[in-house]
Parts: structure tokens; sequence; C-alpha cells
């Protein structure tokens, strides 16, 4: 009944968007501001980082931007500062941040330079506008230059993964993931899994935050072979972090020990997630909030035209992709590598052509992205 | 006497300005047992590196058995039967002995699981007992031999494939009695087996005991050669050192001169090489100092400099202080020029001026800095001073000549001021040019009252030169002797050997 | 009485030789200033190049004389990690007192550092390595694997003229140092030959020791300056510093130790590597092409300087 | 005899993992002593990749030039290997790999000899351009292989793959030819020029050494990962340490055991501590810590020892010289 349920609303909304494009002008008419849009590029080849790149690509295209990527020394904060010193130098016009190479330091650095430079400015693959603390938000609070922050429910997609573990009866786990953040932020994914220990009576047995073992597929296997050994009587895996990474020799080392009740759930997708689905390893993913940068592109271009949508930052909920079993997973894979807004739904984001397109539609669209949602505007036949 | 095994015509070799081999020419004998003797610098080194492939010959001819003979490397020369044991270390510490006897002929024992190295082992055991070194073990990395044992595993390669002539070029001199008597065994061997040996030494007794006839070589020429029946040593001393003595070489004074003070007092010095040395050192003398060159005296050099750690006594100065380490002896204005130039005086991959200053950089600071304009004049002053031929003074030290580096070093002892100078084989492997400005420098600084300790292996520059000469023997003094007109070379030998 | 005449002769050659690492930074300017259209020399990248070379100018002049007596030191990234995080918990209480905290955290690693590399005869780039790594698995529980924040007022110390200045400070102090006094001048007669350093009066290890403290200094000075810029320190902070200090040397010129180790290498191979990164991103080269061009030009450069000190006169 | 000569050795050689082992044990019985089987295996497997570095590591450092970038070397084959895959399955990707291995091998080894430049940043610059290379190749390409081509991973292969290596490793280093040479230019250059031996020669033969055996890892490791993520600029050097690390420790044990042996030793050694120090809870980073801190101390006694024999056989010939002059 649930799964119905979430298809009929996907079918509403494309239509209510369809019928909306109907009473506007047309696109051609309307003479579009080129603007800079910039943005970070690692040139990483894994499963999140290249839906991510390919759709703000083509997302720039569509609203008539020019792409300025910059590839940081390294992947340390002052990196990251001085890359995007580049960028400023450079005369973009606005910037997609990723919250997460700031989290360790240089959020405040970063804001106050945009500010500085009077660019606008956005981050994705964060936290909501109030976590960023009181030291950037002393910056970016009441400026208009301020995109906002696109944050994912961190601690529902942690949530959930645990959740599924506990039904499938795994619930001493280990646990997979990046360097803990901060303070623990209620919208994190350390506090979901946490919440989820507490609610189901779940056990963390073991953590692995070691990034020079979770970068690489060997050091997925190694890390389970271990947790293996040291603790026999765990259940499952719940990776929060470099799942592109380690999933592969995960899968591998499960499947090659036979251990078929032992489960993992994980967050952000891997390749050829689909075998790992069927080898009956993989129970649980969400991911491809590869949207974000998108989304600031079209808040910029919306800016940029003469017509923002906000005057505030605020925080707009990015949805995840939330894949239960192995059906959910094969029809993602099968329209994963497609680009989620073509050019005319993003056109129809910009007020300038189409005048009802405000900022609750602009919510309502970035709430509303799911896989129905995809399937109605692209598969509607 | 059988036939001629190696012919040599009209050899001629130089290195740069110094002419090591001039118009050589000899015969060796198979089943003969040929001796080389001549002071330093002599070219008998050189000749026999020549015959084994290390140097390659300037002008000249040489025959094997009859064949023209032009060996490239040391591999092509023992192909012809022709094997080296040289003085300085021959062997690779890192690797086993075995290893070493058989560097780059390992597919010698290559079986069906390519190289067995037990083979090479037994092989190499085998080759050292054929040199009567059963004691020592192949198979352990050589750093862990002494170095009589190292010499002897380099004895055991050049023995290994039986050759036709073997050279000895001074070994004897790194070997204990048991190490020379196995030597001598060898010699016999070889010798027994029809091949020659042709053996360079310094000790004239041993030279007797073992060689069949023996060349004299003086400055590159070659003098005679004697047969066994006219091998006799103070015969051999003269044709050896012969030369006219030219009178305005050293000094012309005749009697030692030099004042009471004492500027440096040695007591009961000992150490692994120097065994209870005590002497004193007088304001503006020339204290010379003699012997074999394993005698210690090179070790008593640095100990007087504080570069060689003493076991017990002291190096005590005028002003009482002890000398404990080189910056200490440095700061006392002691200056240390030592035998080994290019390793232990002068930096060769170094700018000139830059090798003169550093002794005295920290005389020049100052409030903490160092003006490079008085660096620059110091360096000019003393290098136009000394008249060291250079293109440029930024230029390093490794594009001088051999005269032309011993001027730097000199010049960046005087350059601090060196009240004491510790000189260890000053004009060695210099030109004649060179060496008689050296002796006048000396002359003029004895004058100015700088005391000088000077460390030779050539009794003519140790006669000429010192006002008292300190002849040591097996780490101590055997005897001091005045300078003095009669004073001849023979006598000084009686106490160095 | 010929010295003199002699020596203008060379000047023409040595003048080239001197020179060449100026004329590889001229060329990159040249090059990424035309496929830049100009833009390359901007005041606000000009200002982007001295903000990105800052730390490898303090941490290069520092290791000059290291590098100088021939040698490596690899403790210089957790250095900086250690000096940083101890830095931003003071910063709190008095930013004077965190910049304090730092020079004097990093300076003593560095007479650690340089009292076992004086003392024990183990090859320094292993001893360091390991120093290094000791000290790196205390970060992660020190900080139990979170960031240590500064106060947001920091951030205005974190101005290109202010690190400007103390770099060109830093440099003078270096520059006469490391040219007029002994320190400079033992530590390249060492890196020539440790043997005639010793029979020429220096005392070894008095100057080998010294060397850390420079570096010491310079990693102190690199971790309060990070704080300032990104606001924050953890164990990632200065993660690769001393493989970049070494690849900037090596193309300033300074291949191997001894008298080749020269003032302006520590200038030039910093600024060398900035304009080359800032220059690939302003010429919008495909990502994955930088970093090949940084490996091959890295390469010629080190080709360049390594054929040219062969028959270097100077 | 040798026999027991060897056992005797090897026994000394197994005695550092030995106590780190005990050590864990009494931590983690459950996890050591009563799972000690499946705790044993799993360790012997993954220490195999390391030390499978290791191994081609040790010829380029006995020769003298440390060098960093097999690491990323052993990252683009793995990336090849996907490529040889999707092309034609396992077989292509075992053999296409290694060939591939020999053809960059020789010319990495070329430019190395070429340039002759004695210095770490010789091998940054590579693992630069090495990196690069791969991250090129795997540009929007399916980096990750199916079940049907990790069969490596699972034994008996494993174990064929280390033994085979091993028994490679083992005739290089103490039945070639190559083996003595190398070591003979690595003490020293000049002596080994005189005989006759090239320098260069040896250089470009433990390059391409190094290069086979990254190939062989990377077969090894893609079959235990099954996916590869090209890594950028220097983030590979990490594993590059890990097999020094274990060169080191050899280095130490090389009185009692082969390199070949000792270098294994060496990277059993550390996957103890690592599974050890998760079975304690504790951060796997702290690895590293642990066994610099070890290879310090070991690396000191070692080199004290060392300079104390010298001094003693110094004095030996001294005294023996006093003894025959006095005696004669």
């Amino acid at each position: 009944m649930k799964k119905m349920r979430k298809v009929l609303a996907g079918l509403l909304t494309g239509a209510m968007v369809l019928s909306m494009a109907a009473f506007t002008a047309s696109a051609e008419d309307v003479e579009l501001v080129n603007f800079k849009m910039g943005y970070f590029d690692t040139g990483s080849q894994d499963g999140t980082t290249v839906p991510l790149r390919n759709n703000l690509v083509a997302a720039i295209e569509s609203l008539g931007a020019e792409g300025v990527s910059v590839q940081p020394a390294g992947n340390t904060p002052d990196d990251y500062l001085d890359a995007l010193d580049t960028l400023i130098s450079q005369g973009v016009d606005a910037i997609a941040l990723p919250w997460v190479s700031f989290m360790f330091a240089g959020t405040p650095a970063a804001v106050k330079k945009c500010e500085d430079a009077g660019v606008y400015y956005g981050f994705y693959w964060g936290v909501d506008v109030e976590t960023l603390g009181e030291d950037t938000l002393a910056f970016c609070q009441d400026s208009d230059h301020f995109m906002g922050c696109f944050y994912q429910q961190e601690n529902d997609a942690a949530y959930a993964a645990m959740e599924t573990l506990h039904n499938y009866g795994c619930d001493k786990v280990g646990y997979i993931g990046l360097a803990a953040s901060n303070e623990l932020q209620e919208n994190s994914r350390d506090y979901g899994v946490l919440k989820a220990c507490e609610d189901f009576g779940m056990e963390i047995l073991v953590e692995q935050r070691d990034q020079n073992v979770t970068t690489t597929a060997e050091g997925g296997a190694t890390t389970v072979e271990n947790f293996l050994t040291a603790y026999p009587e765990m259940q499952g895996i719940v990776i929060a972090g470099n799942t592109q990474f380690v999933m592969p020799g995960i899968d591998q080392v499960i499947t090659s020990k036979g251990l078929t009740d032992f489960k993992v759930a994980a967050i952000d997708f891997p390749d050829a997630m689909e075998t790992y689905a069927q080898d009956g390893v993989l129970v649980y993913d969400a991911g491809a909030h590869v949207t974000g940068p998108v989304y600031l592109t079209i808040l910029a271009a919306n800016a940029m035209n003469g017509t923002p949508l906000i005057t505030k930052g605020q925080s707009f909920n990015q949805q995840y992709i939330k894949l239960t079993s192995s059906e959910e997973i094969e029809q993602w894979v099968s329209i994963a590598d497609e680009i989620v807004y073509n050019t005319d739904e993003l056109l129809q984001c910009l007020q300038v052509v189409n005048p009802e397109f405000d900022v609750e539609a602009f919510d309502e669209m970035v709430r509303n992205y799911s896989y129905a949602d995809i399937m109605a505007r692209h598969h509607a036949e | 006497m059988g036939t001629v095994l190696l012919k040599a015509d009209h050899i001629y070799k130089s290195f740069g300005a110094t002419k090591a081999v001039v118009d050589f020419s000899v015969e060796i004998m198979s089943g003969e047992v040929r001796g080389f003797i001549g002071e330093n610098g002599s070219g008998k080194s050189t000749f026999s590196s020549m015959v084994a492939g290390v140097y390659k010959r300037d002008d000249g001819t040489m025959q094997i058995n009859g064949r023209e003979y032009v060996p490239h490397s040391t591999v092509e020369a023992s192909d012809n039967g022709i094997a080296l044991v040289v003085q300085e270390a021959g062997v690779i510490a890192e690797i086993s002995g075995a290893c070493n006897i058989f560097l780059n002929k390992e597919s010698r024992f290559s079986g069906k699981l390519g190289i067995d190295f037990n083979e090479m082992n037994k092989a190499a055991a085998e080759a050292l007992k054929k040199v009567y070194s059963e004691h020592v073990d192949p198979t352990i990395p050589c750093s862990m031999l002494n170095l009589e044992d190292r010499k002897l595993i380099e004895i055991a390669k050049a023995m290994c494939d039986d050759p036709q002539l073997l050279i000895i070029d001074e070994t004897s001199n790194a070997l204990t009695t048991r190490g020379r008597e196995i030597l001598y065994k060898v010699i016999r061997d070889v010798k027994a087996r029809g091949g020659s040996v042709l053996f360079i030494t310094h000790d004239l007794d041993e030279l007797v005991e073992v060689c069949d006839s023996v060349t004299i070589m003086r400055d590159g020429h070659y003098i005679t050669t004697l047969p066994k029946e006219e091998m006799i040593i103070k015969r051999m001393r003269e044709l050896m050192v012969g030369r006219e003595m030219s009178d305005n070489y050293y000094r012309a004074d005749t009697v030692k001169s030099y004042e009471e003070e004492v500027v440096l007092r040695a007591d009961h010095l000992s150490a692994p090489e120097i065994n209870d040395v005590s002497f004193e050192l007088h304001k503006g003398e020339i204290l010379g100092i003699g012997g074999l060159s394993d005698c210690g005296m090179h070790d008593l050099g640095k100990a007087l400099f504080g570069a060689e750690k003493l076991d017990s006594g002291s190096v005590v100065l005028a002003d009482g202080s002890h000398i404990t380490d080189p910056k200490m002896a440095v700061e006392k204005r002691i200056g240390y020029m030592s035998k080994n130039r290019d390793t232990e005086a002068i930096i060769l991959q170094y700018p000139i001026d830059e090798n003169i200053c550093i002794p005295s950089l920290a005389r020049l600071v100052r409030n903490g800095i160092i003006r490079s304009r008085e660096e620059r004049e110091l360096s000019r002053t003393w290098a136009d001073k000394l008249s060291i031929k250079l293109r440029s003074i930024h230029s390093y030290c490794a594009t001088l000549s051999g005269g032309n580096k011993q001027k730097v070093v000199l010049a960046k002892w005087l350059g601090n001021e060196s009240r004491i100078l510790i000189m260890d084989c000053p004009t060695r492997g210099i030109d004649i040019g060179v060496k008689e400005a050296i002796y006048r420098l000396m002359q003029d600084l004895k004058k100015e009252g700088v005391s000088i300790v000077m460390i030779s292996e050539e009794l003519a520059e140790l006669i000429g030169m010192s006002d008292r000469i300190m002849v040591m023997k097996d780490y101590s003094i055997s005897k001091i002797l005045d300078r003095s007109a009669d004073l001849t070379e023979k006598t000084v030998i009686e106490y160095m050997i | 009485m010929n010295a003199t005449k002699a020596e203008n002769g060379f000047n023409w050659q040595r003048m080239v030789l001197k020179l060449y690492p100026f004329f590889v930074l001229g060329l990159l300017l040249i090059f990424f200033g035309v496929l830049t259209k100009g833009t390359l020399f901007s005041s606000r990248n000009i200002k982007n190049i001295l903000e990105s070379s800052f730390q490898y100018l303090i941490g290069c002049m520092a290791a000059l004389f290291i590098f100088a007596q021939g040698e490596q030191d690899f403790s210089m990234a957790s250095n900086i990690a250690l000096s940083a995080i101890l830095a931003a918990m003071i910063s709190k209480t008095s930013v004077p007192l965190a910049l304090v905290v730092a020079l004097v955290s990093g300076i003593a690693v560095g007479c650690a550092c340089g009292f076992l590399y004086a003392r024990l005869p183990i090859p320094v780039f292993f001893l360091t390595m390991c120093i290094a790594n000791v000290i790196a698995g205390f970060l992660g529980p020190m900080t139990n694997y979170q960031s240590v924040k500064t106060p947001v007022s920091m951030l205005n110390l974190d101005n290109t003229n202010l690190k400007l200045l103390v770099a060109v400070i830093f440099a003078v102090i270096i520059y006469v140092i490391y040219n007029k006094t002994t320190y400079g001048k033992y530590s390249r007669a060492i890196g020539a030959s440790p043997v005639v350093a010793r029979l020429s009066g220096i005392n070894l290890s008095r100057y080998k020791f010294a060397a850390f403290v420079f570096t010491g200094i310079a990693a102190g000075i690199v971790a309060f300056f990070s704080i300032c810029k990104s606001g924050g320190a953890s164990k990632a902070t200065g993660t690769m510093f001393h493989f970049n200090v070494m690849v900037a040397m090596a193309l300033g010129g300074a291949t191997t130790g001894g008298p080749k180790v020269k003032f302006r290498c520590a200038v030039i191979g910093p600024l060398i590597i900035s304009v080359l990164t800032l220059g690939m991103n302003l010429a919008r080269i495909p990502v994955g092409m930088q970093n090949l061009m940084k490996g091959v030009l890295f390469l010629a450069v080190m080709v360049l300087s390594d054929r040219l000190s062969r028959f270097d006169v100077d | 005899m040798k026999i027991l000569k060897q056992a005797k050795g090897l026994l000394y050689g197994l005695l550092i993992p030995f106590i780190v082992y005990i050590f864990f044990g009494v931590l983690r019985p459950r996890v050591f002593l009563t799972g000690g089987l499946s705790t044993l295996y799993t360790i012997l497997v993954q220490s195999i990749t390391t030390c499978i570095l290791g191994w081609g590591m040790h010829f380029s450092m006995t020769v003298g030039s440390l060098d960093f970038s097999i690491a990323a070397e052993m990252i683009m084959y793995e990336i090849i290997a996907t490529i040889f895959y999707h092309m034609g399955g396992f077989l292509p990707m075992v053999l296409g790999t290694i060939a591939c291995s020999f053809l960059f091998g020789m010319v990495k080894a070329f430019v190395k000899e070429l340039i002759a430049v004695k210095s770490m940043v010789l091998g940054l610059a590579l693992t630069y351009i090495i990196a690069s290379i791969g991250e090129v190749l795997s540009t929007n390409r399916n980096t990750v292989i199916g079940t049907d081509a990790t069969m490596l991973a699972g034994p008996p292969f494993n174990f064929i793959i280390l033994i085979g290596t091993g028994l490679v490793m083992w005739y290089l280093l103490s039945r070639s030819r190559f083996g003595a040479h190398a070591r003979a230019v690595g003490g020293n250059a000049v002596l080994a020029k005189s005989a006759g031996i090239n320098e260069h020669v040896i250089g470009f033969e433990a390059s391409m050494v190094g290069s086979v055996f990254a190939g062989i890892a990377a077969v090894f490791t893609l079959s235990r990962g099954a996916g590869v993520t090209a890594q950028n600029g220097l983030a590979s050097i990490g594993s590059a340490f890990s097999a020094l690390m274990c060169v080191f420790i050899a280095m130490f044990i090389g009185k009692y055991v082969s390199a070949t042996v000792g270098i294994y030793i060496g990277a059993v050694t550390m996957s103890i501590i690592s599974i050890g120090l998760v079975s304690i809870g504790f951060d796997s980073e702290l690895n590293s810590t642990v066994t610099s801190a070890f290879l310090l101390i070991l690396m000191t006694y070692t080199i004290l020892t060392e300079t104390r024999l010298a001094d003693k056989v110094r004095r030996e010939v001294a005294a023996a010289r006093i003894r025959k002059d006095s005696s004669n």
C-alpha cells in the first residue's frame, strides 16, 4: 500500500508542473542572463561524485550559465579555502559549497570569503541553517547573497537503515563511516544510528572511521574480515559514509563466506548496487542526493535574472532516494544515469520564464524529489 | 728460467701534471717472484694497476706470453690470468666472502634451480683453503670480518682461478704475522705452478726472503733490476733513495733551531693504534714524525687534533687546556692537514672561497653576522699569497690540480692564523714545483714562530725539513733524532723497520 | 696574482646557472599568463598566489638548513597538526597566547627530533617518519576525532597583507641567518662533507639540532596561520606538508644537500607550485590532466636542475 | 645441518609476530586463542598484498633508490584489470594486467635510469603521473568486477599466489645473479663497476621487479576488493609506507631469516596489530603509531650494537700487531 501512495503523489505533482508550463510564455523569447556558476571538482570517479557532476553540468547549460570548476590541491580545509579564492578570482557569480569539506574547519572562513566577494553562495551535502553555528550565522544570517542550505534528513536515513537491519533480525551491527563531525548534531547520521539503537535495542559492536582504510575496496574487505574475526556474533553492518569505496569489498567477503543472513544497510549509492542487492547483502540504501548543486544553480539563476526566489538564506530539506528492496534498487539503477531535471523543467523554475514559480513551488519541487517523481516526469507515457 | 711471461716496452702514464710512469720497460719471466720497490710516488703502484687493467696506459705496449695485451677492466685482466690484490679495501662489506670471491662469476654455479649458493660457499671455502685460510667463514657478510680476514678473502679471490701473474701491491702491511706467512706460502705455490708474482712492498727483509729478483723505480723511471745474489738491503736502499740531494730543495741550515717554550705536550697518549706516546712540541719547531705507513703516526696526528678518541693520556697546550675535540683545537689555533686530502681535508664539491673560510667563520662573526666582504677578503688574500691557480674564487675545488688543492688546505688553516700546524704527508702526490713552495712556506712559518708537526712517509723530506725526527714503530716512539748534517736516511730507517 | 683576472671570464655562465629557477618561474608565468589571457596577473590572482604559497614559503625557508645538510624532515606534517590543535584549544582564552603555544609546541617537537637526530646514528628520513607516525597516533584520541574550533575573531587575522608581512620578515631573518651566519654556512658544509666539516672545527650535533629548531619554528607559524585561516584544527591539518616542501625545494633547484641548496630555492619553489596550481585552474585544464601535468613538470625541472648542477661552476 | 640452522633462524624470526599475537591474545582470548584458527587465516590472507608490495620494493631499496610510486602503480594496474575484465572476463584480466605491468614497468624503469637522480622526489613525481593516468583510465568506466572473477581472493588461490610470488622472490633473492649483483651494487657501486657489473642495468631490473610485483598485487587486491577507485595526487602513498615498514622489519630479523620470509613476517606482524587494535576497539590508525615506535627502538638497538662490534674488531687487529712485533 505504501508504494501505491507514493506513485500517486508523483503523478499528481508531475501533472501540476506540466500544467503550469502550458499557461506561461515559452522559454525562447525570454533573454536569460549569462552568469558564472562556481563549484569544486576533485576529479574523483566514484559512484556518488559522477552523477552529482553530470547533473550540475547539465543544469548549468540549461539555465544559460557558464560552469567554472576548480580542483583543490589537497583535501585539507586550507586547500579548499585556497580553491575558493581561485573561484572568486575568476569572477564567479555564485558558488556551490560542499559543507562536508568544511565540516572540520573553515565554514565561517568560507562564508566570510563569499560575503566579502559579494557572490551568491549556498551549502549542499550539509546541515540546516541553524546548525551552521552562530560563528557562521553571524556572517550570513541576514545576507541576501546567502542561498541557504540543502540538507538531507541524515538522521531519518540512518534511522531507516538501522530499522531495516532490525527487521531482518540483525541487532548486533558494525559501523563504518566518516570521521565524527563536531558535537553530535540532531540531524546527523550518527544521531540517527544511536537513536535507532535505543528504540530497537540494537548494539554497535565496533566502529571503523580510519580514512586510509575506508577509501579503498580492499579496505572494505579487510574491515569486514576484522569485524567478523573480532566479533563473530556480528549480524550486520551499517555504512554511514564512503559506501562507494568499501561496498564492493564488503559484498565480496560476505558472499564468499556464505553468510546469507548477514545484512548491510548503507547511505550513498555505490556502483553496481543491483548486484549487491541480488546477492542479498545490501538490503537498504539511501542516496542519489546529487541534486543539491542543481537547486543552488536554480536559486542563483533566479537571483541573477533579477527575480530572487528568496531574500534570506533558508534551509531546504532535500530528499534521499530510499531503496528498501532489491526490486526498488533494480528499478532505480535502470534510471540512475539519467539527468534528473531536463532543460524545460529547469527553465520552468525561473520566474522570468514562469512567473507563478515561487519559493513554495521550489520547496515543493525539492521535497518531491523521488523515484516516482522522476518516473512521472520522464517516463509518464 | 722459463719463457717471458710479461713484456712491457716504453710505458708512459701521467695524472694531470704528475708524471707517474716515464718510459718504463720491464720483462718478467714465468716462474719468477719479482719484487718492485721505490719510494712513495715512484710509480710502482701505477704500473702494476695498469697491468691489472685498473688504469689505461698513455703510451707503450704490453705482451703476455708474446700476445698483445690491452686490458680495459679487472675482469678482462683476470681472464688473461692476471690477478691484483690492492692496498685499500677491495671487498664489498655488505655481502658475504663467497659473493665477493665470485663477484660477477656467479653463473659458474648455476644449477637446475638457478645459482646454487651452497655450491658457491663450498667453492669459496675451497678457495680459502687453497690460500691456507680455512679459519675465515665465507658465508657471513664481510662487515663481520676483521681487516686481515677481509684481505685473505681478496687473496683467495685473486687465487681462485690460478692466475699466471699475481700482483700484490703493499698488502703485507695490512696483515699480521699469520697473514704474512699465508701470503708467502701462496707466493711459493704460484711459483711452484710456473706462474709469476709481482710483489710490491716497503719491507726490505720480507723482499729478500720472498723475491727472486727486484726492480727498483724512482720518480717514475726504471733504475735497475738486481738478481737474488745482489739483493743486499743497504744497496737497495741506496738505489731507492740515491737521487742527488738538490741542496736548495730543503732547509739549508743543518742545526735544530727552536725556542725553549713548549707550545704542546703529549702526555702518555694511548688509543687502539697509539701505545703510550709522550713528547713536547716547541715554539717555532718543525717536529718530523716518521715510520712505516701503519706505525700509528697518522692516528697520533688525529689524536693531537682531538679527532681520535683517546683511551688515556691527554694533549696539553701551553695555557694548560686539554684538547678533546676538533672544535676546541681550531679555537686554540691548531690546524690539521689530513693525509687523505680529498676526503678529510677539503670538500671537493664546494666553492674554493668557502673551503678556505670554514675554520675562520667563528672568528669573522661581528655581532652575529659574517660580512661577505670580510669572507671574500680573507679567501682572496690567502689565494693570492699562496698563488693558487684557479679560474674563479667561487669555482669548486674539484676543478683544481693536486698541488693547488693542498694550497687551498694550507690557505684554510693559515687563514685561521693557526699557531700549531699538524701536517700529515703534506707533499703526498704533489708535483715538485708546489712541493718546493710548501717547503719554503714551512720555513717562513717557522721563522714566525709557528710550530709544525710534520708526519711523513718520505725520509728525504723528514731529514731535510725537521728540527727533530720522532721515529715511530708499532704505535710507539722508537727514537728521537736531532737535526744534523750527517744524519742519513739509513740511520732513520734502522729505527723504522 | 691571476686569481681576479680569471674571475670575470666566467660570469655569464654562472649567471645562467644562478638564475635558472627564475627562468622556470618566468616561463610558467608567461605560459599561463597567455593561456588565461592575462587574468593570471589580476591583483586578486596575485593575492591568491601569495596566499596559497604562504605556508610552503615558511616551510621551505625553515627547511633550508635540513636540506643543506642533505637530509629530510618528515615530522613537519604531524608537528603542524599537533601545534595547531594545541593553539586552537588555547585560542578560546586568548589569541596571542595561542601563537605562543603554537610556536612553543612546534619548537618542542623540533627539539625532540633534533636531539634524536644529533644523538642516534639513524637515517633521518626514517627517524622523522617514525616520530611523525607516533605523534599522529595521539592526535585522534586527543581531539576524539573531531576538530577544535577557534573564535571567529581570529578570521580577520587571515588577511594576505599580514601574511605577506610575516613572510617577508621571516624571509629577511632566514636570508641573513642562512647566508650570513655560521648556521647556514656550516649546514651547507655538513651537507657537502660531514667528515671535513668535523675536522674543520664544526660541532656537528649542535648544527644538526639547530636545523630542527628552525623547522619547529616554521611548524608553529604555519600551524597558527592555518587555524586563523580555516577557523579550526584537526588531525587532517597539514597533511602531506612535508612532501609538498620536498617537491617545492626540488623545483627550486635543491635536489641534493650541500652548496646547491640556495636561499632562492625556498622562495622560487613554492611560487612555482602556486602559479602552476592556480594557472591550471584558471586555464580550465581538465581535472584529470592537472596532476599529469604537475608530475611531468616536476620530472622535467628535476632533470634540468640535476644536469645543470653537474657542470655548475658556482 | 644447514636445514637445522635455517629452522632455528625461522623460530627466532617468528618470535616478534608470536609475542605480538600473544599480547593481543591476552587482551582478547576469544578472538585470538579460542577462535584462533579463523583469525590466523584472516591475518595470513590480509598480509598478502602488503607483503607482495614489500617484495617489490625490496630490490629498489637494496640498490639505494627508495620509490614510493609502486603503490600508485598497483592502483593503476587494478583499473587496467577492470578494463580487461569487462572486455573478456577472468583470464584476460589476469594475463592482461601482468603483461601491462611488464610493458609499463619497462617504460618506467627506462625513464628512472635515464633520469638517474637518486632522490625520493623522483618517486613522488612518478606517483603524480601514474595516479593521473589511473584517473584518466577510470573516467566514466565501471571499475567493479563480478564475483565470477574474484576467485583468486579465496582459498586455495590466495595462498597459491602468495607462495608462487614468494618462490619467484626467493629465486630472485637467493638463487639469481641479479640478486647477488643488486646487493653488490647497493654495497659499493664503484667496486661492483670495476668487477664489470653495470649499475644502470641492475637499477632497471630492480624497478622492473617492483612493477611486475605491483601487477600481481593488483590482481589479488582487485579480487579481494572486487572494485577499485582511482586515488589522485599522493593519496596512495599510505600503502607504500606500510610496505616500507615490512621491509624494515625484515631488515632487523635479517640475521635469522631471508628477506623473502622476513618481509612476509613483517606483513603478518602488521596485520596482527591492526586486527588486535580493532578487537580492543582502538582506531586502526594507531597501527602505524605502534609499528613506528616499535621500529624506532629496534633500529636504535641494531645500529648501536653494530658500531660497538666495528670498534671491537679494530682494537683486536691493533692488539694483534703489537703482540706480533714484540714476539720477533
